[in-house]
């Protein structure tokens, strides 16, 4: 996975800057959006990887992906949002000072000793696999931070984006049938997990989950 | 034995002889099942098998003492490599079969009268399947010689007996009782679970002849975890002291005969259990292993016997007895560890017929104690003794087979239980003669506690016969009560035949014990100090304290007799004896000036108020026109505070209640802190496990 | 003299003497009270007078009244007969420490039954007090003689009253502690002084005059004179324990005599005593009784220990 | 061959449900669909324990463990189809749901054990970390099934907790295949065998964090403690044959995969540390799931706490290694039969009392009568009383472990006692008493106790004589564990 170091450096700043903004972001359209621009370099990742040997089914997988990250995704979001006219994602448990505290800890994690043998699998792209460690971690973190039901959809697909970035990063691309299969599948995940979304909100008139308290009592 | 004789009890001493000793039990239970539609058939179908198959277990039982057979039978199963159903009979397990037999014969006739109460209230199908389970129970527990095995069968005894005590289910404290019970034992069947896997840990075999040779394998500090373990599950089952809260209320809510089987075998299996695994098969048991038996043997007794004095009702007063005769046998079995420890062979022998000579005698007469219970209670519909009197001359033949069970269990001589409490003294006497050391202080201590027991269980079942049996009826139950059918009469009848036999026949049944002891402890060649002159003495010690069974029998009688015969006949044969009203210093004499069983044991209690704690609660009933001072009705009531249940059960009930409330509380669902969790594993895990 | 003879006497030797022994007590209390009192030999002809009333029944009692007097008196005769009185060579299967305490408990169970049974309240409240007090003087009483026992390593009344002659000299603290238990012991089994007025029927203190409240007739003086037996087989089983010196081995005339002669005297110091005490000091309040006993089964326990 | 066709034959079949409106027509199918699974697995398992692991293609491969499981799942499968029918009758019968429900209930159910097989039966890691992830989503709709509330809350924690587990898992399952990929995409799909073969050339520190990450995120799906908090919630609001479902088919397959796992990262690294690590993971499960027993209101909660202590004793059986590892297979056999008996019975309570509230339930005992007695039996086998197997299977699991981990076996047993306590407890409750008002003995039809008596029949016909080709099975699967 040679592939010209200043394109891989910029999709992965854009992956990083892009989970932060996440959390950084108010309203639900512009997780959307950030969303959307992280699926973009994570695609271009892919592609820039794909250059050294060329095949097909790869090219028609990364189309795949492109059409449904980028593209499908942002317009579910924003349609639901539209629908239901949920402009403001749900508050967060911390506010932002605590925040960017959480994701200082986070990157001094990432590039710790615990993950140290994860990030020199590949020694050329040392850094690169820091910073999509960092990523996961901070989406897992979005989802523990924020209320609102969108924005723990879109942590936990952030969170899919920078597993599938680390890969493509440490060479451990699957074959195209399984790369299809692993697309379709988040596919179908969003779809559901949208349908849910509205029907949480039809049922609790809110996409907040800390209020909902049905299943305690 | 005769030529001819022999080769019988041959035939019978064999591996075919015991499964068709269990087969019985089983087809009975099943049986009972197939038929449960017909209360009649079901009964007679139940109580038919069950007696058939205890006579089998008395023949099976004797012809093994008579041929010296050890029947021995071993079946593989397929799961498991250490799992095989292997069952081994030797003298002590014949022993305990005749015990179990014994009893479960003359309880089974009694059923049949006894159970016609409970038709067209209940099944009596499944009184019939769980009472044969019960009883084929305990042979396996009896007989099973491999640690699984054992370990199944205790369980489907435990079970079986369970759903005996939650039989009569509409009563909420029977319930409440079996939900105590099946914890308690289930919690003593994991203590043995432990043990168990212990032992095999180190001798790579369940099979009780493997354990017991690769014992000298196991680590001193597993063997000392594996006796805490097994006295901590045994214990339980035999309703030691600290572990005894589920046998009040366990016992008494089972159907009589069942309570019977339960107080008078069940526990039994228990020490069993303690002399196979400590004296047979862990070998030479260090010292504070007995003595740690015999402080909770004195405890027991002595403590059993105060809950039991402080009882008004009759059933829960005879299931603390059983705590406090438990309680004895454990000091035979103590001083009988201590002095294998203390390497005095002949005084082991001595110890150990004590105990298992006061199993049978505790066998017989508690199980006669709960039968005429039974039919006390069947007969006024309450077990409230306040609510007795005057029963004597209503239920003459209950009257009089409780009398004979007051005095065995009151170890009052004719009976056999003076015999093997006077076995027990002797021993305990042997330990402070001969132990060394602290040793010698503890039996002093259990001496003092034994003494004082037989002071006490006397006192008690004064208050119980002269409550229950004498003076007047004090309701009107008791006034109607009528005397119990003729099957519930034979099978007491039988008991109290049986308890003055065994106290004439003590010297023999004593030699017996002491084969199946010699053969248990592996001490064929020593002469023990209680030895058998003729068939009627037994001498203890080389100056010969001397008692004989029958011969006291026959002088108490010449004498009472003689003295009848001579102040009725001898002196004023003309004496006019008339009958006239009991003389109350005028008044007009109603029942209530009868003294009742709170009252007469009141002395007791407030003798031994720092231990028991009473509390008075007095309930004035005023009359609601005239004036406030006219008072209507006082009823004074006295309650006990159970010390082990407030200090030990409650709280750790408690404990569990709240340490679950918190775990309850992590499933609060809040997604966050869900996800919060997976986070926080990840981290630490890797943190840790990198 | 035949060995028949001497069974006779042991026999008869209790029944006959014992109510002599109330009398010489009653004579002694009341002389030192100042009173001419009644001659030693009233308490036979109350005996006598008694055994020719006519007599009266409870209506409600049961058959266990009718036969508690006939068992308590029989039980004592057969103690008197088996523990060692004046010759070591007559001891019978039930001579043996335990034996004797247990034969006498049934006497106990059933006085007390019968005590219950009239269904009066003085019955329940005597036979409720002589019970507890039963237990604890039984253990009390148990624990007095045993370091005898361990001394004498059996607990065969007979052999123990000749045996510990031998070791008596370098023992003779622990068995005087223990003859002082005994005395309690002794006190509270024949229900004297300390314990229970015998000479009162007052409902708060009485204890065994309260079982047989109810009797009359030749029943009322089975009782009197088994509780006479009592307290000589209690006293005679004090002095040949304690004090085991006049017990003879051989069946002659001379021996014999001498030997009863001896055992009178002894008991004569024992009932002078009880007499004395009973002079001097008033009877205790019931729960204290329990103290005094407890004290007295320290004492035993200290002569264990020293024994051992 | 004849996998791939019962596979498709569910896909089929619930496709077929979906679209069909004859509710008997469906049913008959569902039923129809579930024996033949039941039948070409036992063969399938049959074919196994004679001539090893079978291949019929590159992407399907059964091993002994994997043939254990499918027809483990399709027993469990064939009695879930058996009790649905009845069960749902009588639901549609006192309108609490309508036809197209249970239409969507056979639909969904088919596809999910679709799902489930195929994950048992795939050869590469990732397309069964796919196919688990399927089996989520197939049953997202169906723990939302009455449409309450409290149904849709518990259908979105379910959601997002086995979203973020599985991918943790994703990551995980990507970390073994460094020493497969060494540059540029792979041609073929990787087999777990060929994963196992080149173990050894695994940096040692990669393979420890990828067995984290993959224990983990297949735990969340097994339910071991940390990440168990999706199973009561679902256990409680979903229908109860989905309860049995999740219970008896889900559970295996997820440890099925977590042991294939195991097994590579024990060539790799030596077995102590995973090991370790399952036993942390079960003692944590057993205390939490014990203690939440006992505090536990609802019965169909209670049965999500069993499970998870259930798979605790497992993860101990597994770590304990030794006869442990075989204890802990046959406990997964007794728990995956016995555990959907439970949850019919417990449907069957609720169709009475219409309440989840272990309070409200009363008296089931003259109500229910032989319901109850069943209840007592499954109650008696999950918690381990001799004549059913668990009682073996926790007495070998513990004893493997007695000495070398005496306090972890002290813990377990004290908690493993702490559950009883409160199953018992809340047993009693429901079983005796007076039943409340309104509420009178009528006759349960025997289709609905006809599969919970069959299955511990089985499990009592199992715990003494085990089939021979079960047997070589067993003892194949745990030597490759």
């Amino acid at each position: 996975m040679t592939g010209d170091t200043g394109l891989i450096q910029a999709c992965i700043a854009i992956l990083c800057l892009t989970t932060v903004g996440l959390h950084v972001a108010r309203k639900n359209r512009n997780e959307a959006v950030l969303y959307g621009l992280q699926s973009l370099a994570v695609v271009s990742l892919f592609v820039s990887a794909l250059l050294e040997h060329y095949a097909t089914p790869l090219l028609i997988v990364a189309i795949l992906t492109f059409l449904v990250k980028v593209v499908l995704a942002p317009l579910f979001f924003t349609k639901l949002v539209k629908r239901h006219g949920l402009k403001f994602a749900a508050s967060t448990y911390t506010n932002v000072p605590e925040t960017a505290a959480g994701l200082v800890i986070i990157l001094i994690l990432a590039g710790s000793g615990i993950f140290a043998p994860l990030a020199n699998l590949v020694p050329g792209h040392h850094t690169f696999l820091v910073m999509a460690i960092a990523a996961m971690l901070s989406s897992m973190l979005l989802m523990i931070n924020r209320k609102g039901a969108l924005s723990q959809i879109v942590g936990v697909l952030s969170l899919e984006n920078s597993i599938v970035a680390f890969a493509v990063l440490a060479g451990l691309e699957q074959s195209a049938i399984l790369q299809a299969g692993i697309v379709f599948d988040v596919s179908v995940w969003l779809v559901i997990a949208v349908s849910m979304v509205s029907l949480v909100f039809r049922h609790h008139g809110s996409l907040d989950t800390s209020k909902m308290k049905s299943l305690r009592h | 034995m005769k030529e001819n004789g022999s080769n019988m009890f041959d035939a019978i001493a064999s591996p075919a002889g015991l499964i068709t000793l269990l087969s019985v039990f089983g087809l009975g239970a099943l049986g009972a099942l197939v038929v449960r539609a017909f209360d009649h058939v079901a009964n007679f179908w139940t109580a038919a098998f069950a007696i058939l198959g205890s006579l089998w277990g008395m023949l099976f039982a004797g012809s093994i003492f008579v041929t010296h057979h050890e029947v021995a039978m071993k079946v593989a199963t397929s799961s498991f490599s250490g799992f095989s159903v292997a069952m081994h009979v030797d003298k002590l397990a014949a022993f305990f079969i005749f015990v179990i037999s014994l009893v479960a014969f003359f309880c089974s006739i009694y059923g049949i009268g006894y159970a016609k109460e409970y038709y067209k209230r209940f099944s009596i199908g499944a009184l019939g399947f769980f009472y044969n389970m019960f009883i084929l129970g305990m042979l396996l527990v009896v007989t099973s010689f491999n640690g699984l095995w054992f370990l199944l069968a205790w369980e489907i005894m435990s079970l079986a007996s369970y759903f005996l005590v939650v039989y009569d289910r509409t009563d909420r404290k029977n319930v409440k009782a079996g939900y105590v019970y099946l914890i308690m034992t289930h919690v003593g069947a994991l203590a043995l679970l432990l043990a168990l896997a212990l032992l095999y840990h180190y001798t790579h075999s369940f099979d009780f002849d493997g354990i017991k040779a690769h014992i000298a394998a196991v680590p001193h500090l597993a063997l000392a975890a594996v006796f805490g373990l097994s006295l901590f599950g045994l214990g339980i089952k035999a309703g030691v002291i600290p572990l005894h809260i589920w046998l009040p209320s366990a016992h008494p809510a089972a159907p009589s005969h069942v309570s019977a089987l339960m107080s008078g075998v069940m526990i039994k299996t228990g020490i069993y259990m303690m002399i196979r695994l400590f004296l047979d098969i862990m070998g030479p048991a260090p010292l504070w292993w007995g003595i740690v038996v015999l402080s909770v043997g004195a405890v027991s007794s002595l403590v059993g016997v105060l809950f039991a004095l402080t009882e008004h009702d009759l059933k829960r007063l005879l299931a603390y007895h059983s705590i406090e005769n438990i309680g004895i046998i454990l000091l035979g079995l103590g001083s009988a560890l201590i002095f294998s420890a203390l390497h005095r062979p002949e005084l082991v022998l001595l110890a150990l017929a004590a105990a298992l000579f006061h199993t049978l005698n505790h066998a017989t007469f508690k199980s006669l104690l709960f039968l005429s219970a039974g039919s006390v209670i069947q007969a006024t519909h309450t077990r409230n003794i306040e609510k007795y009197g005057g029963l004597m001359k209503l239920l003459p033949a209950t009257g009089l087979f409780f009398l004979v069970g007051s005095m065995a269990i009151s170890a009052l001589p004719p009976f056999n239980g003076f015999f093997s409490e006077w076995l027990t003294f002797q021993a305990l006497f042997g330990g402070i003669a001969h132990a060394g050391g602290s040793a010698q202080w503890v039996f002093v201590a259990a001496a003092a506690s034994l003494a004082l027991t037989g002071g006490l269980a006397l006192a008690c079942f004064v208050k119980a016969i002269g409550a229950t049996f004498l003076a007047r009826p004090r309701s009107s139950a008791a006034r109607h009560a009528k005397e119990s059918g003729f099957s519930m009469k034979t099978g007491m009848a039988g008991l109290a035949i049986a308890c003055l036999a065994i106290g004439l026949a003590a010297a023999p049944v004593t030699r017996l014990l002491q084969t199946v002891s010699r053969e248990v402890t592996g001490l064929s060649g020593v002469a023990s100090t209680l030895h058998v002159s003729g068939s009627r003495t037994l001498v203890v010690g080389d100056h010969g304290a001397v008692v004989s069974g029958p011969a006291v029998a026959l002088l108490l009688l010449l004498v009472v007799v003689l003295v009848w015969a001579g102040v009725r006949y001898g002196v004023y044969r003309r004496q006019k004896v008339m009958t006239g009203p009991t003389w109350d210093c005028g008044t007009d004499l109603n029942e209530r000036m009868e003294i009742t069983a709170t009252g007469f044991s009141q002395s007791i209690i407030r003798v031994f108020k720092s231990f028991l704690l009473p509390t008075l609660h007095h309930a004035v009933e005023r009359h609601e026109d005239e004036n406030p001072y006219q008072i209507k009705s006082r009823t004074v009531s006295m309650q006990i505070r159970d010390m082990y249940q407030a200090s030990i059960y409650r709280p750790l009930y408690r404990l569990i209640g709240m340490m679950s409330r918190s775990a309850e509380w992590i499933h609060h669902g809040n997604l966050s802190a869900y996800i919060l969790y997976i986070f926080a594993a990840i981290i630490i895990v890797l943190a840790v496990g990198a | 003299m035949a060995h028949y003879l001497l069974w006779m006497i042991q026999i008869a030797l209790v029944p006959v003497v014992a109510p002599l022994g109330i009398g010489i007590i009653n004579k002694l209390k009341a002389r030192m009270q100042g009173r001419q009192g009644a001659s030693i030999l009233q308490s036979y002809r109350n005996l006598r007078k008694l055994l020719h009333k006519d007599e009266v029944i409870a209506k409600d009692a049961s058959w266990i009244f009718r036969v508690a007097p006939f068992i308590v008196f029989g039980v004592t005769v057969l103690v008197g007969a088996s523990i060692p009185l004046f010759s070591s060579m007559l001891h019978l299967p039930t001579s043996d420490l335990l034996m004797v305490v247990y034969v006498l408990a049934i006497g106990v169970f059933f006085l007390a039954l019968a005590g219950m049974d009239t269904g009066s309240a003085f019955g329940g409240f005597g036979a409720s007090r002589e019970v507890t007090l039963g237990a604890v003087a039984e253990g009390v009483l148990i624990f007095s003689v045993l370091p005898l026992v361990i001394l004498g390593g059996t607990t065969n009344l007979v052999v123990l009253a000749t045996g510990v002659t031998s070791g008596y000299v370098h023992h003779l603290i622990p068995i005087l502690l223990a003859a002082f238990g005994f005395i309690v012991a002794l006190l509270a089994e024949a229900k004297r002084f300390p314990f229970d007025n015998p000479d009162t029927h007052l409902e708060l203190t009485m204890v065994h005059e309260a079982m047989i409240l109810e009797y009359s007739g030749k029943r009322l003086a089975l009782m009197e004179w088994a509780a006479a037996n009592k307290l000589f087989i209690f006293s005679a089983l004090a002095v040949n324990l304690f004090f085991p010196f006049n017990l003879i081995s051989s069946a002659g005339l001379g021996q014999v005599m001498i030997g009863v002669v001896v055992l009178l005297a002894k008991m004569l110091v024992v009932y002078v005593g009880i007499a004395v005490l009973e002079s001097l000091i008033a009877k205790l309040r019931y729960f204290r009784l329990f103290h005094l006993l407890f004290v007295a089964l320290i004492l035993s326990v200290v002569a264990i220990g020293l024994v051992l | 061959m004849e996998i791939l066709a019962i596979i498709i034959g569910f896909v089929v079949t619930g496709i077929l449900s979906f679209v069909l409106r004859n509710r008997r027509l469906t049913e008959g199918l569902s039923l129809a669909v579930t024996a033949v699974g039941l039948v070409v697995s036992t063969l399938v398992a049959y074919r196994v324990s004679t001539s090893g692991t079978y291949e019929p293609f590159s992407f399907i491969s059964v091993d002994s463990l994997g043939a254990l499981v499918m027809l483990l799942v399709s027993v469990v499968a064939f009695f879930v189809a058996l009790y649905a029918v009845p069960y749902f009758r009588k639901e549609t019968d006192k309108k609490i749901i309508d036809d197209r429900h249970v239409r969507q209930y056979y639909a969904l159910s088919a596809i999910f054990l679709a799902f489930v097989l195929s994950t048992a039966a795939v050869s590469n890691p990732v397309a069964a970390w796919i196919f688990l992830e399927a089996t989520t989503l197939s049953t997202v709709f169906l723990i939302s099934f009455y449409r309450r509330s409290s149904n849709v809350e518990a259908a979105w924690k379910y959601l997002i907790v086995n979203a973020v587990g599985l991918l943790l898992a994703f990551f995980g399952t990507l970390l073994y295949f460094t020493s497969v990929a060494h540059g540029g995409g792979v041609a073929g799909l990787v087999h777990w065998d060929t994963l196992a073969a080149h173990a050894k050339q695994l940096d040692p520190a990669v393979v420890r964090i990828a067995f984290i990450f993959a224990l983990i995120g297949y735990g969340t799906k097994v339910g071991l403690a940390p990440m168990h908090t999706w199973k009561p919630g679902a256990y409680a609001k979903s229908p109860a044959p989905l309860g049995a479902l999740f219970s008896g088919a889900l559970l295996p397959v997820a440890f099925l995969i977590l042991l294939r796992f195991k097994s590579i990262t024990d060539v790799a690294v030596g077995p102590a540390f995973s090991q370790h690590l399952l036993i942390g993971f079960g003692v944590l499960s057993i205390v939490i799931a014990a203690f939440s027993i006992f505090a536990t209101e609802k019965n169909k909660r209670l049965l999500a706490y069993s499970s998870i202590e259930h798979a605790g004793i497992m993860a101990l059986g597994f770590g304990f290694g030794g006869i442990g590892v075989m204890a802990a297979v046959l406990h997964m056999i007794y728990h995956s039969l016995v555990k959907p008996a439970l949850f019919f019975l417990t449907g069957n309570m609720l169709l009475r009392y219409h309440s989840t509230y272990i309070a409200d339930v009363r008296g089931a005992m003259s109500i229910l009568p032989s319901n109850s007695v069943l209840y007592f039996a499954a109650l008696f086998a999950i918690v381990g009383f001799p004549p059913f197997g668990m009682f073996l299977t926790e007495f070998f699991i513990l004893s493997s472990g007695v000495t070398t981990y005496t306090v972890v076996v002290a813990v377990a047993l004290l908690a493993m006692s702490v559950a009883f306590i409160g199953f018992f407890r809340h047993a009693n409750a429901m079983l005796f008493g007076e039943p409340p008002r309104g509420i009178e003995k009528t006759k349960t039809s025997p289709w609905l106790l006809v599969p919970s008596a069959a299955l511990l029949g089985i499990t009592l016909f199992i715990t003494f004589y085990t089939p021979p080709f079960v047997q070589t099975l067993i003892h194949e699967a745990v030597g490759k564990i």
